[in-house]
Order: structure tokens, then C-alpha cells, then sequence
């Protein structure tokens, strides 16, 4: 099993990562996409700006994927995140994972944007109509 | 008496906002050789007062590992400082 | 709110179904695409062939978009099922559910697939090296 | 003494394994009035002996609605026996 995990600039591809972790025993794919909300605690956004620590995100995305794997023995996985500056409806992270049943597949989906969220160093700024702001928690 | 090895030297790395505040990527600082993250968090502390708030709700990473402030840094060692992440539900 | 269902012998396409749910409000999709394995029960498939009541299958997907709209408020979902014959590979049924958050979305779409697979009537027929059969239950 | 409206017309239609068996997509019954879903049921026992076991496992619907096989026909009603569904995990 080696987890495809990319942290790019470029816009997400959705059908690339689906088709990466495809295979004919696969019979399930759940695919988490988050997307850029036009508002957010009560403000209007404009734009997102992201941030990384690239190394370290890359291996902590690794360990979730890893965990993952041990708990459900999830063998296709791909995760990508963007970064730099996001338009409104545009993809900011994108997680796919392919099993031969759904249970696993849901539950693995689910596990890995959960603990990325909240373990793996990316931040966001929101670029609001009256304001920015570091997003913290 | 004082040997060559008594300092050593950590690469400090700042990301989201406390990029912003520093308007820098990262900067290299000396310490006396055995001293902690801790030791390290209050140098920053003296240099920069207005981190202090955001760097005590922060995590802190050395060579990409997370870990507690106690722990004992060593030459060339990377450190971040992690400000609260979480992007949402 | 009302519902994308299909039923249809066209290849399924994922890209226009999250489009048709997306919307600047929602930062939260979630896919559950159902592929044909290339294996099952200790056979080896050759493809499968799907078959449908129609009217009863909308209906009844129907009422279950409208039961998880009542238990997570979801708006914006899409169900889409294919029949006819399938190849390895191919996809059987998508489902996308997107939500203002991804907790919701998650249980959303799962209970989707999970009820739409035991109560709708639609019934696959495995063709295998060694012969079909009609798979219940 | 019987009258013209003692009998009513039923459409079965066939999916499935069912379709398969019979060759057929569908066709029309005649019972008499007030005959139940089990009654009809009977009937297709009868005249299709080899339907029997899946017919046993299967739901049935009239217009579009699950419903016991007590339920009462009435003329024009559409029936389907559902074999088992349920596409995999």
C-alpha cells in the first residue's frame, strides 16, 4: 500500500485521484470533498488563503493514512490538499479511498478528513468583506 | 570556562500568522547547548512580546515530530511552532 | 429541495452530479460511487447485467432522500443508478450529498446507499466464468 | 346468478430472475372480485409451478407500494413479486 498524497497549488483534480486509486476488486469509493464556503461565522467571504509546513504535513498525512489502513485495511487511498489562494466553490482538500466494501471506505473517508483536520499542520485565512483572519479551531 | 560546543544552533520555521506578524519565513537562533523547546519559546518571547499570546495556544514540532516543551533540543535541530489548526466542519 | 434521481443505460458521470449539487453554501461533498468487482462470492465476473421496476425504484429513492433530508437537512443530494449490462470497473450508482457541513453529508449519503441497496427494487444478475445467476439478498 | 362486475383485470408485471423464467415482461389476470395478493399469488402458483420457491421469498407490490398478502385488488391494479433485492455490500 503507498498512499498517493500531494499538497499543490494547481486546482484539484476530482476524476485523476478517483482513477488512481481505482482497481477491479474495488467495489466501493467514497470520495470527501471540502469546498470553499462563500460564508463563515457569520461573515461574507471573499476568498481563502491557505498555508502549510509541507514536510510535515505530508508525513502526518501519512500516519493518518497508515492508521487508517491498520483499523480497516484500506489499501487505496489518495489525499490531496491545495494550497495558496481559493476562490469561492473551489475544492481545498479532496479525499478518496477505494475498498472492496463500503463500510470500510466510509469509515476510512471519514477517519482520515477528521484527523487531518485537526492534527495536520495547514491553516486557512479567511478573507472576509471586513476583514482576514487566521482560522484557529 | 567556556568549550567551542557549549551553543548550538536551531532553524526556526514560522507559518499562517506568525508569518505574518514576523513577515519572515524563518531565521536561525543559537542557544546553549541542552536547552529545551521551553528555553526556546521564552527566547522568542523576549524578542518578539506580541507572540506571546498566539505561541502559548500553539504546538510545537522539532524535525516534523510533535512534541511536549520539555524536550531537549539539539544543533541543527528544525522547530515550528503550530498555531492552532482546525479548518472547519 | 428537490432530489436528482436517474435511472438510465448511459454511463454515469460523476463530474455533472457533484456540479448539480454543488452551490457556494455547501463546504462539504461526499460521493459514494458503487463499482463492478471483478470477483464475488469466489467467482470470477464476467460483467453484470442490471434490471430495474422503474417507477417504483424513483419512488422509492424518492422517499429515501426525503427520510434523510428529514434526519440530517440536506438539500442538495443526487442519485444516480445505472442498468443494462456493466462492465468491470464500471459504475453501478453514485450518490452525492452536499451539505454546509461533512458530518452530515457523511451519514447522509451512507444511509442512502445502505437503504437504497435493500429496499429499492433493483436486482443485479452476476455473469461469471462459470455461469449467472440472478444475486439476492 | 352471476353478475358482469364480479371479476377485475390485474397487470403483473416481471423483473429479474422472474422475467427470465417466464420469458415474458408482463401480462394480464383476470380474478374475481375483492381476490387478495395471496390469492393471486395462488393463482400464479398454479399456473407456474416452478415460481413457487422464489415466489415465497419474494415482496410484492401494488401500484408502486409494498403491501401484505392480505391486501385486497381492485381492477387495474399493477402487481410485482420483488425477489430479494439488495446489490452487494
Amino acid at each position: 500500500m503507498e498512499p498517493l498524497i500531494s499538497i499543490t497549488r494547481e486546482r484539484l483534480d476530482r476524476d485523476a485521484l478517483v482513477a488512481a486509486v481505482s482497481h477491479p476488486s474495488a467495489g466501493g469509493i467514497v470520495v470527501f470533498e471540502g469546498v470553499v464556503r462563500d460564508h463563515a461565522r457569520g461573515k461574507q467571504i471573499r476568498y481563502l488563503e491557505y498555508d502549510v509546513y509541507p514536510e510535515m504535513a505530508i508525513q502526518q498525512i501519512h500516519a493518518i493514512v497508515v492508521e487508517a489502513h491498520k483499523r480497516w485495511s484500506v489499501e487505496r487511498v489518495a489525499v490531496a490538499h491545495r494550497i495558496g489562494r481559493l476562490e469561492i466553490g473551489e475544492a481545498s482538500v479532496i479525499i478518496v479511498v477505494a475498498s472492496p466494501h463500503r463500510a470500510e471506505a466510509f469509515d476510512a473517508c471519514r477517519y482520515i478528513i477528521d484527523t487531518l483536520k485537526t492534527t495536520v499542520p495547514i491553516w486557512k485565512k479567511e478573507v472576509a468583506t471586513n476583514g482576514e483572519e487566521w482560522v484557529e479551531g | 570556562m567556556q568549550c567551542y560546543n557549549t551553543t548550538m544552533n536551531i532553524r526556526v520555521r514560522y507559518f499562517a500568522s506568525l508569518r505574518e506578524i514576523l513577515e519572515k519565513n524563518e531565521e536561525q537562533l543559537t542557544l546553549h547547548d541542552g536547552a529545551t523547546v521551553a528555553a526556546l519559546r521564552a527566547a522568542l518571547f523576549a524578542r518578539y512580546p506580541r507572540l506571546q499570546t498566539i505561541m502559548e495556544r500553539s504546538l510545537c514540532a522539532v524535525n516534523h515530530q510533535y512534541v511536549s516543551l520539555e524536550t531537549q533540543l539539539h544543533d541543527g535541530d528544525e522547530v515550528v511552532f503550530i498555531p492552532p489548526v482546525g479548518g472547519g466542519n
